[in-house]
């Protein structure tokens, strides 16, 4: 195996470009239940099993709380799954979120970023994703329709590591890479096969199997409960570097590489860096190079891995910087900061006395646009030149 | 860190394993009467043996005998034998036997 | 739907592109606008464009939205469905202007009406900047069948009979 | 005594297994849910896969760390997840040929309340698991709380009887025959006092499941949270049995049908006497009850007269 | 002509208030849901607090910031949360002594799916709320998705026709029936091609939910998902009665009774033809869903007949 | 009114104490269903209600879920509410707190912490408060049965404060703190009325009236749901104050202080500061005791509000000191750190260079022990003296 | 920080007031056919305007007549009309009415 | 509960009190232990207790608990529950015992095996660190009507019945 075989390229959807992710990387049992933006990924997946395209079980459950029921049952029992879903969705299989992650069962989740219940809203933004933080899953954004299909599959060869077996959640930016029509090159499904095949590789898994003894789900008692929690967080410790290596490995594959736990862009030479994850960091990229040539030595960095938080490699870069903004889609409650904001400031010990500044645009289907983006930099540039500066900014509410 | 937990599981999240011997609580000494059952009465229906709850009712070929490791004394055989060959007595009648 | 063909078609000639919609709250009634970028390089934005080269209006009952011109760049195009002529430059950024009777084609066509691949060939033969050809290639990835072949065939004659002005 | 002379209860034909529990385990003393977590097994076998929950069975089918009470697979779940975890499991093994019959083990409080949309799903889908709720009443492991199964007046601890109230307001949820509206591919009632009745449904269910969702309603009082002498437990089945309260009665293909008329039954007075959750009833509290037990069995023979 | 030779039709006479939507709403052409949002609150009065939930209601139902579509109290709601929150609506208005009907309005798929669980609970705590659900038979307002009210063979966009697969696998959930079995104060059955019997229904509901729980389900054929001409929505309910496919009756207090009973019903082909989502139904299949239909019809008509 | 007339002095449990604090306030109506470890808690309000000393209506739902749904709607309507829940019940009510904080409806709720559902477990722990934290709530943990009655009492006035209109959380440890039974004092009804009293004369807050034609609820369309959003953040952080204000007004009432946001012992001279909650800071402040007298300047701050996170003050002590250490009863799936810990490190920028070490303890019913809490003190104190300290440590897995 | 946001909502969470005019939509524009009744025929029955979803039939006393701003063309009251008195004509043939 | 009357009378002498059950993970046959704390200052401890001054032991099945006297403070007290007589120490920390025959005392006045205020009145008797008078005047916080006067007598039996030693 040396490199992939050019795949098909078609112009299809953020949502469609999930379905063929999944589809591509053959799952044994799928379950999924409707929701705006996220719909046409269950319309999709129930199409390509109409058609035999597809073939695994399909459940048409009666509720997301289900649909993630299904899917961890499944896992548990040995099969490889995959589900969909969207804010109130994801906020109603919070309980069985927490279980799957319990459970390590390496489940893979689409979620199609939308604003959560609190206000009702069909709109985007990224604030169930930071619902979910406390989960336990690994949580990763991606940026483009191209990303998608890519992070999907390795999201499997991540999930079923024998050293992680854990759930994912792939995000992306409902209504905006949800419906964003890309050209997507759509790999042969055998070469998906061969990229997923180190993983039978491995040592099996614990698999519940009936007539055999065992019991998944035991109470952990004190020290057994203990243990399977401090497991859990070791396991999530030795995700960070399987992501880097898996996307090294999928790079070399296929030809596509995203930098794994971050995507560094012209942050050697920076000065300063803006911290942006999803949609938007394409725009913050545009914004990066017209204001290099003004003379303003910026970089982005794009989290890809949100949880873990990848704490080694954003100190590796931003170490030295004069100064760092935050553009979060979302609410850290009970903060002034947004979250990926608050989070980073956690790291300040180790990243030295930089001014972080956190910005909040984007919610409920606001665009980040190439001016906000241009006043972030443009602030972010005086405050490292020791400007006083703003701690916190909602943009849409300055405007 | 210097980690001195041994591991109790053997896989990655908590599963419980029956190959090894089963847990098991002495629910004999619950008991506060104990079932005797009548042999020279005992038609060896099993009715006892099926409805115990704790299906501790031993099969002895011709009759049926409690197994008072774990006889939780709760009367059912008693009850239910059509024959009435069971009798409850009180524990403490067999004290020091 | 449209945007997305339209789209395909300039994948065909080696384009980047990126189209998505913007749906109003309500699913019916209120208007639906969807952007499509194009480019030589990939396309980095995802998010609605403030500045068009191009609008294609398909309700000529939003000729009446007070914004609809807003932010277009200087020399751009506009594409209208329209039964009249257009005569008067609507916004001084124009450069060119196609209007065709979309709607009456589609309904002679596809029998429906759904004149969007009909607008798709004024584009193509309005600004040239993709291939009639390239245009064709690509609906079968939409569609099939008859209804295929009805699209295409609106796709000609908007090619066709679309009125090209220049101002 | 002469072998020949001896016949053992024909109950004992249909167990295919040995008891999979371990000697000892928690269940209080004469609680029948230990006999129907026992005697299950001994009839479907040890393919089984059991999903349970939090309730009166957990401390019994979830294992403890490492250590277990029974040997059975088994799947903890939370109780808004069990049937939606079976069909998980079932529709893998069954994609694979595993053979496996994967049950659902819960009480009627998971059952009928906090785990109810799930499971009407499932029967919804017609997916091939074997749902059996034991029915004690009542929310027992977390101290004998209402469900919505607690029959009317009744006192629990969040229906309790006091100044100015007297136990639960409203009739209990028709359990079986609103899963009868479901159209499963089988169901039944059932209880411990009618083992051989208990055993058959069982067989049956493990064939059926095979087209469909089974649903199984076992009343199984409660000594401890009731209060019967741990001894009566058997006998307050029966007469649930006897008086109508608890009618025996299986559905294939939504075809109701009673596994057991009975000639003449008693009133409910027989049921209640034997157990203290109805002492505070006076005789109007009685008659409301055997009311609302009347109507439930007419209710469920002319169905099952319908289908004759 | 001359004043006195023309009759208003009786329904009129059910009116008590004027219709309180904006003129131009969001719903599709032809929509039976418009026409029931509409004919609800002319009926029941302005007293009336809705609960709703996403769903194809919800576009006019909810405000858009400070701006609304309609002039009745109402409260928001996520899918999973409706009768919960009219429970809380209407305990608190009964104990200020605040006249209010409080009417959940929601679609088939938050009734009969992802929010069954408090629906069945807030029935058996016999609530003073008003359940309304509309069947459309799917998820419309996310595309004309499957939902459990979904009938057997339907295509949907998560039930396709395929190479390998024709349409739902299962008969749809027989809520009616299942909500009956909840003996709820009073439930009905109703339709928008029989206004009339609507309007009783509705008074009949306003009347009996002083005693507790009401459920109404009303057959709401969808014109875009099913594809039918949208002039032909009130000839689809229609024939939905009298093909008895949707047969109309109401229970008070648990006691079932046609409220029309067809004379010679039609086969369900005349309903179904009138739609294209069993446009790719064979013959095999069409008397498949003629099978569930009569099934179905004799189920509650003997139920009926037992209460006579 | 100058202070309160002496109370009833009861032994009971922390349970019953919840069941009784709620019941003076009051409520109108209550919802809530059984779950080890609060149970009693709803056992208790049964039987306030059977034996008519709770006036308010009792709604038996069928799950947490719908709990949460009926106080919430009954609070729009008006009505002052309450419910009660732990664990495995919070995370199965989750979309419904995001909906009670959004709809700004001032519900107060006591949850009775234990571990979540990720592992099978009936123990105590934090990791419940944990997994809301991101709902938009105010969440409060205190430290003993008479704080329990205290704080709902406080609870219902903050909530309900017309510039705060929030729903509250208040916090004990399962299992210790239910089962807890110590000497607690009940005031007297009208006592409590007459500190509540002061809620009657501010501005009514908005209420859903049949036939009056307003909508709760709306659609937050763009700006509209920035607006609301931007009004729920603003309200967190006058949170703060209040809390303080609050206190100070109940203690000059009742006699009883608890410092409002934080409660500070001996932190005035200390050079290191020990940070905690719960029922765990008795046992920290012992130890203190003990460590001042072999010569350790050691003090506690004892985290009362979670949500919002008190920076200012927290800020405010501990800016200067020599080594912090935290004590965490629960994880922060994705960190290295307990959540409380990365949660301080954020205020680093502010607080400046002090050491910040992390313990992981008590988790799943285990004890925080005196030999525990000594040995993070000694090892705080050493980091304080610029020996080399271990950043993480789980401390029952180093036994 | 400087906000120029200028409050949409007076309360503190997001409601919705229909003391103020109602949102309306334009649903006229919809139509592709407008039903045209015919005063003569009509019985003044009321069927067409009970059945119209948008309840657009305005009485008149003696006939119903509908009301353009909003009626979708849906075509119901012209099918539900007992006595044929309303036809579907395409808007077009009004185009310059 | 037994803990918590016990608490309650202290409470009544003007001393603070924490008491709290660990419940093992079945309610049923595992053993239940509980812990009171009492003091003349506030009780800011709410963990368990590893160093208690008195142990009483209800079961005397707990007897072969290997780990029953672990932790014992020296000079503490030891009340048991059982029918046979203390005769030597059983621990090296133990100063005072009392041996009572409880179950058969609750058998005799309360009619069923409900040892606890038996108990109670055994340690007032052999410790004396607590007054029977406040232990009888607390009761009725707790139980009421027939049971009350039973649970009375009872611990006023074991006051009176328990044969105390000192070693
Ligand atoms: C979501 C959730 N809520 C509450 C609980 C607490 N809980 C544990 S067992 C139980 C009662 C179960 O009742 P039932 O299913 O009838 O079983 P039983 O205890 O009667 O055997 C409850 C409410 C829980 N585990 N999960
Ligand atoms: C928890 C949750 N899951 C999914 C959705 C997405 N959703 C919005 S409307 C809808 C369909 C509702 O169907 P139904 O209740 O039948 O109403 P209809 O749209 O048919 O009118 C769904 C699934 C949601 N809002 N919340
Ligand atoms: S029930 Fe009685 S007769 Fe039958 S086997 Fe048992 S002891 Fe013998
Ligand atoms: S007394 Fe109960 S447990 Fe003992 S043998 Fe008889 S039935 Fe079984
Ligand atoms: S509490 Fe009741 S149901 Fe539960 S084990 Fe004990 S007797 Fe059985
Ligand atoms: S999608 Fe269907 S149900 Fe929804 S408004 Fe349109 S026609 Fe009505
Ligand atoms: S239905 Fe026909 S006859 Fe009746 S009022 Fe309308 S137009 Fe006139
Ligand atoms: S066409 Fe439809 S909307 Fe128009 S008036 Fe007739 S029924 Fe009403
Ligand atoms: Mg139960
Ligand atoms: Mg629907």
């Amino acid at each position: 195996m040396v490199s992939a075989q050019k795949g098909q390229v078609r112009v299809i959807t953020g949502n469609a470009v999930g379905a063929y992710g999944a589809m591509l990387c053959r799952p044994e049992v799928v379950a999924a239940y409707p929701i705006t933006p996220q719909s046409e990924i269950a319309e999709l997946l129930s199409q390509f099993k109409a058609d035999g395209v597809l073939d695994g079980e399909y459940v048409e459950v009666e509720g997301e709380n289900s649909a993630m029921n299904v899917v961890l049952a499944a896992s548990v029992a040995g099969a490889r799954t995959f589900t969909a879903t969207s804010s109130y969705g994801l906020v109603f299989m919070y309980d069985a979120l927490q279980e799957t992650s319990g459970f390590r069962a390496p489940v893979v989740m689409v979620n199609a970023n939308r604003e959560t219940p609190g206000i009702h809203a069909v709109s985007s933004g990224q604030q169930d994703l930071i619902s979910a933080r406390d989960t336990g899953w690994i949580q990763i954004i991606v940026e483009n329709d191209q990303e998608i299909l890519d992070q999907i599959i390795m999201a499997y060869r991540l999930a079923e590591d024998y050293d992680i077996q854990l759930p994912i959640m792939v995000n992306y930016d409902g209504f905006y890479l949800s419906y964003l029509a890309e050209a997507v090159e759509i790999p042969n499904i055998e070469d998906v096969d061969a990229f997923l095949a180190p993983l039978k590789q491995q040592p099996e898994r614990q698999k519940l199997v009936p007539g055999v003894a065992i019991g998944c789900g035991t109470h952990g008692m004190e020290m057994g409960y203990v243990e399977a929690r401090y497991k859990h967080c070791q396991a999530l410790e030795r995700v960070k570097g399987k992501v880097d290596e898996i996307d090294k490995a999928f790079g070399d594959y296929f030809g596509r590489y995203y930098g794994g736990q971050i995507e560094e862009y012209r942050t050697d030479d920076a000065d300063i860096v803006i911290l942006a994850s999803g949609s938007a960091t394409g725009t913050v990229r545009t914004v990066i190079d017209t204001k290099r040539e003004q003379g303003i030595k910026v970089g982005l960095i794009k989290l890809r891995l949100f949880r873990p938080f990848p704490a080694e490699r954003l100190i590796g870069v931003l170490k030295g910087k004069k100064a760092i903004g935050v553009i979060d889609r979302s609410l850290c409650f009970g903060w002034k900061y947004g979250p990926m904001c608050m989070e980073l400031r956690a790291l300040s010990p180790e990243i030295g006395p930089a001014p972080i500044l956190s910005y909040i645009d984007g919610l409920a289907n606001l665009d980040i646009t190439v001016p906000h983006i241009g006043r972030v930099i443009d602030e972010v540039s005086a405050a490292a030149q020791g400007k006083p500066y703003q701690e916190v900014t909602w943009i849409p509410m300055e405007e | 860190m210097v980690i001195k937990h041994k591991n109790i599981f053997k896989t990655e999240s908590a599963w419980s394993n029956a190959d090894e011997k089963l847990l098991c609580l002495d629910t004999g000494s619950w008991r506060t009467e104990r079932p005797v059952v009548d042999k020279e009465k005992c038609n060896y229906c099993g009715l006892c043996a099926l409805y115990c709850p704790p299906q501790c009712m031993k099969d002895m070929g011709d009759h049926y005998e409690v197994d008072l490791a774990y006889c939780k004394g709760c009367g059912i055989c008693a009850t239910e034998c059509p024959l009435k060959a069971i009798t409850m007595v009180p524990e403490g009648e067999f004290a020091d036997g | 739907m449209a945007a997305r063909m339209l789209a395909s078609a300039f994948v065909l000639e080696g384009k980047s592109v990126a189209s998505f919609p913007m749906y109003g709250f309500e699913r019916r009634g209120a208007p639906v606008v969807a952007f499509t970028r194009i480019d030589d390089k990939p396309i980095r934005e995802k998010t609605q464009i403030y500045n068009p080269d191009c609008l294609i209006v398909i309700d000529p009952g939003l000729l009446t939205l007070p914004t609809l011109f807003t932010g277009l760049k200087p020399e751009s195009a506009f594409i209208l469905n329209t039964p009249k002529k257009l005569t008067e430059q609507p916004d001084k950024n124009l450069k060119i202007g196609g209007a065709v009777n979309a709607t009456q084609i589609a309904v002679d066509e596809i029998g429906r009406d759904i004149p969007n691949t009909c607008l798709l060939g004024a584009f193509a033969a309005a600004t040239g900047w993709v291939q009639l050809q390239s245009l064709l290639d690509c609906l079968p990835d939409y569609l099939s069948g008859d209804i295929l072949e009805r699209n295409l065939k609106s796709a000609e004659r908007g090619y066709r009979e679309v009125e090209v002005i220049k101002w | 005594m002469v072998e020949g002379t001896k016949k053992r209860n024909r109950v004992f034909d249909y167990f295919c297994e040995e008891d999979q529990f371990a000697g000892g385990v928690a269940w209080c003393a004469g609680c029948p849910l230990e006999l129907t977590a026992r005697f299950v097994p001994q009839v479907l076998g040890k393919n089984m896969v059991i999903v349970g929950t939090p309730g009166c069975a957990a401390p019994v089918l979830h294992g403890q760390n490492v250590g277990a009470w029974h040997k059975l697979a088994y799947m903890a779940s939370v109780m808004t997840g069990v049937p939606s975890k079976a069909t998980g499991l079932s529709r893998y093994y069954n994609r694979i040929g595993q053979d496996a019959t994967v049950v659902c083990f819960t009480g009627d409080g998971c059952a009928t309340d906090v785990g109810f949309q799930p499971l009407s799903g499932a029967a919804e889908r017609r997916e091939k698991i074997i749902y059996l709720a034991y029915d004690n009443e009542g929310y027992m492991n977390t101290g004998n709380q209402r469900s919505s199964a607690t029959p009317l007046g009744a006192a629990t601890t969040t229906t309790p009887v006091g100044k100015i109230s007297r136990g639960k307001q409203t009739i209990s949820k028709n359990m079986p025959l609103i899963m009868l509206m479901h159209r499963p591919s089988y169901m039944a009632t059932a209880t411990l006092s009618h083992l051989e009745d208990f055993a058959k449904k069982l067989k049956k269910a493990q064939e059926k499941v095979k087209e469909g969702f089974v649903y199984l309603h076992v009343f199984s009082p409660c000594p401890v949270g009731w209060r019967i002498n741990s001894n009566m437990s058997i006998e307050v089945c029966r007469n649930a049995v006897r008086t109508n309260y608890f009618p025996l009665w299986e559905a294939e293909d939504g075809k109701p049908r009673l596994t057991l008329e009975v000639a003449n039954p008693k009133p409910v007075v027989e049921l209640t006497k034997l157990m203290r959750k109805f002492s505070h009833y006076k005789e109007e509290d009685m008659a409301n009850l055997q009311k609302a037990v009347d109507e439930r069995y007419a209710l469920i023979k002319s169905l099952c007269d319908a289908y004759k």
